[in-house]
């Protein structure tokens, strides 16, 4: 530090253009802690200086939302006095550099926002996104991240109900760990992170404070990692769940006795971040006594205190007569607590070094060290125009009047459909995620009734006869050809497959995966994916309540595919008419609901036979609320035994899972329009599969077409072999003329596909299972 | 009047509303018992629940078993009273020494989370009961360290004297005796998933009842254990040798350091 | 944690520091020695064998002199950080730098 | 595991027997220490402190001699048996008892 090479606010990851915005809300420069302040907080991570403009297009209100984006989690009523909170959140960076502490330490993060709004948390989901299966160093990431999301939600003892696990090139330099955190609160006990009322107490509880990430929300945010230089990486946090565990007791603890006006739990940029957002979003200010605050260690500088990332800490706003009730709370959950500053009128976060008073005034001889405008840190940041641009087109324009023709890729491999689809379903994106899910307590709470495994969880909320269903999907594959349609057809996904379970979504969280918004090519992506984001919960009707940005997805050299990640919490009225997805009966009638549309691009079989230069098929938003309606429609009417969404795979791979599931198989013919390749395995959205008894046929038809969705017989439940013959003009005729082989019908027996599925994952990991 | 069933809550327990919530299906009225008191509040009867008692740092269930409760549910124990140890609360009773043997870090290395199947070995224990026949009860395990282990002596004695109280099983009913059997889900010796001390009062349990008692959630097998239990306790409460913590708690001091 | 002054008969102490290291009985099946022996060949590391895991503690204690540290950590090594049925301990004194007067950090 | 007979140019080797300690870096959270500290009063022991968990890894190397056994070693903590952001090691050398001759015990 004695010559610095370059100013400290570059040094700090602060441009020019920034000091000078800082200098011109403060009227004067900062000081050096006041400058770290700043760092931290205009860093993307805290400020969302690049995607705030973007984020403001999104739908955010509804008759249910209680709490939006801009609070710890977004909250929706569910009746019954009762509110369900959730949000998202990424912890991509440190998960690239420590992948144990880096997921444990996400889910804490996660929880934490929950807990901060009062609620109990009681489920969690992990998106997990990594390179190549085969690479030794995917298997460390993977490995280490699968034990630390189980090392700490199984500790804290939230169930992880469901999750994502995708493999794919871009993610090989830059992994993407995308956690979710679902809670339950009484609508009368909504805490906000707010600081209200000059003279309550800011009161500091939980783990002391010790060198923990510091810098971590800049340097790890902010900035591409070169994972060469061990100097510039930056301290890693450690969770401790059993800390956390005494967290979330204490927390609700004070919630449920009311003994706090605000609570805010302290993440990236640490208490500099708590007290500023807290005072920001009541209007008031903070005077933060530095002495007062319980260290790890010895000799920290006051900037490191202000700014460290020490996990499973919470502050909470106190009026000083519950005081003794908080610290009593505390004491009994063995977790120090101390009283570190008092909200004050005059809209500043300030610090001072040598006491304060009763009132909150510094005791003579005190030094203020530092004195900024909470506004300044938070809510007024600096906001940043980036320019976007589309890349330059890479796929060759067609030749004039010669069309890629995905209909011939099939046959003209000369692949047998079956020896396909037992290749898809024993693929590390498809085969079973068992591997990963059995290192997760999923039972623990005991509200499990559907977890990870088939689709989307399905959670009782105790006491009532509701259910709540949850979710994640992100697709990377199509976003990464056409980042406005991945982030429509992440919701479209994600709403589907909450509502063919039979419940209403009810609202969206989401994590933007993306790349450096100063790339205006990155920027770009980012700002289709928002427009796809935002039109596609308009048309479905259902509200964005909070989520995350994560830039700078970058390792050195290689950027990864845009990924959307969209987290649903749905609700059903009544748990029992809930439907799974497993085949259950045999002599049902199965039924294909929705519309066939072309289009390989981006597709699973694309992955593994070579999709060429084909389109992804197109989403239809209209028709694809049109097919959520009809699910939900005809579950609730009793109608349907077994439901599945058509997504990864395509039909083919939809009938083998719900056959392996419900451990029978059956017989459909599958209509063949255009080309085999996409009957069988393309991935046209708005598509359901239906299972029925025979006499709910006709009823279901009668429904359907009230909704205007096409929904078509296309065979029968039972035994024990998968047959799938392929009928219609394309099955025959228009491949033969072409010359091709005639693609002959799937004929697998049950047996086989299941192990090819089961066995997928772990052979992919390197042959443990 | 309903069977007061003590709860014991560790900073860390997670299983402990749960096992409330499935006590109370079976009839029970479950009651908190916080780690820092040595009150039993003159319960019928004792589960300690699953989780992480502070952390199950070092190993699971070693600080636990140093805290004020577990005292008192010593001297419960030693006098006779029920007490039944789940996952975690398995892992503080053989840390404590209230039954034989250790539970070793699972033989795969991983948490394992899964459905298993279990088989009663006797069906005149307290634990067992009301479970009818000897037939494979369907519940989770849910551990990181739940591989059974007690030296061939002990092994050799559990074995004779009718101690093993549930082992792993196939579907079929067929014991996995082998560590490395698939249904054996921790590598556990001679497939044991539950043993008795040798009054027979104190049982440890690797896997869930309290997750197996409502048919919504999978599986309703767990709840005629949690009945077995909540039945002798009532019979105990109004019976010949009535059993309150207090009352033991009076006439105890000699558990300290029971361990083994 | 420091030896409360003024006790009657306290001596000034001194400060020792151990580290007890428990280790897996002989005949115990130890699965994470077996786990990292066999990754050996994936980083192509050969001749390695024998692979023991265990923890390792390491403790500062305030005592009147070492035995009386020394039956301190015995004491703990043998009732809280191991446990006899599977596991066994030894203790190594890492040295008796500190006085008192440093011990008192926040932990 | 021995050396092969006849290869041209191999040496008799030996076996050397060490340890890894491996340990939380000092600032880096210990959450086990701190539980282990809490703990401590309801044990009855008062004046221990600065508790710090950590793994143990023992192990035994066939090499040509100590500084070849030892560089495997090193090489084995930094890059399997630690994680350096977090964790710093030392290695332990237990013993250069056996020669080949007794090398070939089962693992
Ligand atoms: N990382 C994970 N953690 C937990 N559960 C997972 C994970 N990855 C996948 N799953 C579960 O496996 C199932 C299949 O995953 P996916 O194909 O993404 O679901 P869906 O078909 O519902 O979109 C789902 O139930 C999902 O919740
Ligand atoms: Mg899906």
């Amino acid at each position: 530090m004695s010559e610095p090479a370059v100013p400290l606010h570059q040094a700090l990851g602060l441009t020019d253009e920034e000091l000078v915005a800082i200098e011109a809300r403060l009227g004067r420069a900062p000081n050096d802690l006041e400058l770290a302040m700043f760092s931290v907080m205009w860093s993307e991570h805290c400020s969302y200086k690049s995607s705030r403009p973007l984020l403001r297009t999104l739908p955010t209100g509804g008759p249910d939302v209680v709490a939006g984006p801009g609070e710890n989690a977004g909250v929706q009523r569910i009746g019954g006095g009762l509110a369900v909170a959730f949000k998202i959140e990424s912890h991509n960076h440190p998960s690239a550099v420590e992948p144990y502490q880096g997921a444990a330490t996400g889910v804490g993060g996660i929880l934490r926002d929950i807990f901060a709004m009062g609620a109990r948390p009681i489920a969690v989901l992990d998106a997990l996104r990594f390179g190549d299966p085969g690479d030794p160093r995917t298997r460390h990431l993977v490995n280490g991240v699968v034990a630390g999301v189980g090392g700490y939600g199984n500790c804290v003892g939230v169930p992880t109900v469901g999750g994502e696990l995708v493999f794919d090139p871009s993610y090989g330099g830059n992994p993407l760990v995308n956690v979710m955190a679902i809670g339950i609160v009484r609508e009368d006990q909504i805490m906000r992170a707010a600081a209200p009322g000059p003279g309550n107490l800011v009161v500091l509880y939980g783990s002391a404070t010790g060198r923990d990430g510091i810098g971590g929300a800049s340097v790890l945010a902010s900035a591409t990692f070169g994972a060469q230089d061990p100097s510039k990486r930056p301290a890693v946090q450690v969770g401790d769940p059993f800390a956390e565990k005494l967290l979330i007791e204490a927390t609700l603890e004070i919630v449920e006795r009311g003994l706090a006006v605000g609570i805010q739990d302290l993440g990236a940029a640490g208490i500099t971040c708590g007290v500023s957002e807290t005072a920001d979003r009541a209007g008031t200010g903070i005077i933060v006594d530095l002495d007062a605050i319980p260290r790890r260690e010895p000799g920290m500088a006051p900037f490191e205190v202000l700014i460290s990332e020490s996990q499973e800490r919470m502050v909470a706003i106190v009026r000083p007569e519950r005081r003794a009730d908080v610290a009593e709370v505390c004491a009994r959950w063995g977790l120090p607590c101390a009283v570190i500053g008092r909200v004050t009128a005059d809209g500043d976060v300030t610090v001072v070094e040598g006491g304060l008073d009763g009132e909150g005034r510094p005791l003579p001889g005190a030094r203020e060290l530092a004195r900024v405008p909470a506004a300044a840190l938070t809510s007024d940041a600096i906001v940043f125009e980036r320019l976007a641009a589309p890349p330059p087109r890479r796929r060759p324009a067609p030749a004039p009047g010669v069309r890629p023709e995905p209909a011939e890729l099939l046959p003209e491999r000369g692949m047998d459909p079956g020896a396909v689809l037992v290749g898809l379903l024993g693929s590390p994106n498809l085969a079973s995620r068992r591997w990963v899910y059995e290192q997760y307590d999923h039972h623990v709470q005991t509200n499990t009734v559907a977890g990870p495994g088939r689709g989307a969880a399905v959670l009782r909320v105790k006491g009532t006869r509701q259910a709540l269903v949850a979710t994640t999907d992100g697709d990377q594959a199509v976003s990464a050809l056409d980042p406005y349609l991945g982030a429509a057809l992440s919701v479209a996904e994600a709403t589907r497959n909450v509502s063919v379970t039979g419940a209403r979504p009810l609202g969206v969280t989401n994590c933007l995966n993306y790349g450096d918004p100063t790339r205006p090519e990155a920027f770009w992506q980012l700002r289709e994916a928002v427009r796809g984001l935002g039109d596609a919960c308009r048309a479905l009707g259902i509200p964005v309540t909070g989520g995350n940005v994560s830039l700078y997805n970058e390792a050195p050299g290689s950027a990864i595919a845009p990924t959307p990640e969209i987290g649903v919490v749905g609700l059903a009225d009544d748990v029992d008419r809930l439907v799974g997805p497993a085949f259950g009966a045999a002599d049902d009638v199965v039924l294909l609901a929705g519309w066939a549309a072309p289009g390989l691009g981006g597709s699973a079989y694309a992955d593994l036979a070579g999709g060429g230069d084909d389109d992804p098929p197109p989403l239809d938003l209209a028709r694809e609320a049109a097919l959520q309606g009809l699910l939900r429609a005809a579950i609730g009417a009793g109608l349907v035994a077994a439901a599945q969404d058509v997504s990864r795979g395509g039909l083919a791979v939809a009938l083998a899972e719900m056959a392996i599931w419900g451990g029978r198989a059956g017989h459909f013919r599958v209509a063949v329009a255009g080309a085999p390749a996409v009957a069988l395995f393309g991935e046209a959205p708005s598509r359901a599969l239906l299972a029925a008894r025979p006499d709910a046929v006709t009823p279901l038809l009668a429904l359907a077409a009230e909704h205007g969705v096409p929904l078509a017989d296309i065979g029968t439940t039972g035994g024990d072999r998968l047959l799938v013959e392929l009928v219609g003009e394309g099955a025959t005729g228009a491949a033969e003329e072409r010359g091709a082989r005639v693609a002959d019908a799937i004929d697998l027996d049950l047996g086989d596909l299941r192990h090819a599925w089961e066995q997928g994952l772990p052979q992919a990991l390197g042959g443990e299972g | 009047m309903s069977v007061r069933v003590g709860v014991v809550v560790f900073p860390g327990s997670n299983c402990d509303r749960d096992t409330a919530w499935a006590l109370g299906l079976a009839g029970a009225e479950p009651v908190e018992l916080w780690h820092e008191s040595a009150d039993l509040g003159g319960v019928a009867a004792i589960v300690l629940p699953g989780g992480f008692a502070y952390g199950d740092y070092l190993r699971a269930g070693v600080i636990a078993r140093f805290s004020p409760v577990m005292r008192a549910v010593a001297g419960f124990a030693a006098a006779g009273g029920l007490v039944l140890g789940i996952c975690n609360g398995f892992q503080v009773l053989a840390e404590a020494g209230l039954v034989p043997g250790a539970l070793l870090r699972n033989r795969g290395l991983r948490f394992v989370c899964r459905e298993v199947a279990i088989a009663p070995e006797r069906l005149d224990t307290p634990f067992t009961r009301l479970v009818g026949e000897r037939r494979p009860l369907r519940m989770p395990v849910a551990h990181g360290e739940g591989a059974y282990y007690a030296d061939p002596a002990t092994l050799a004695a559990l074995e004779r004297d009718g101690r093993v109280l549930f082992r792993y099983v196939a579907p079929d009913g067929t014991p996995a005796l082998d560590p490395d059997d698939r249904a054996n889900p921790n590598g556990s010796l001679r497939g044991i998933a539950g043993v008795t001390n040798a009054a027979g009062n104190v049982a440890g349990l690797m896997p869930h009842p309290e997750r197996a008692a409502e048919a919504l959630l999978g599986s309703a097998d767990g709840l005629p254990i949690l009945r077995s239990l909540v039945a002798a306790a009532g019979e105990r409460a109004a019976g010949a040798f009535v059993v309150t913590g207090r009352r033991v708690l009076a006439g105890d001091g000699g558990v300290e350091g029971g361990r083994r | 944690m420091s030896t409360p002054e003024g006790a009657p008969g306290a001596r000034p102490a001194a400060s020792f520091r151990f580290a007890v290291n428990v280790t897996p009985r002989e005949g115990i099946l130890d699965p994470q020695g077996r786990a990292v022996e066999q990754s050996l060949p994936h980083l192509g590391v050969a001749g390695v064998g024998h692979v023991r895991v265990g923890r390792r503690v390491e403790l500062t204690v305030d005592a009147a002199d070492l035995p009386a540290a020394r039956a301190v950590v015995d004491h703990l090594a043998a009732a809280l950080l191991s446990n006899p049925l599977i596991e066994q301990f030894d203790v190594e004194v890492l040295g008796a730098a500190s006085s008192t007067a440093t011990a008192g950090v926040a932990r």
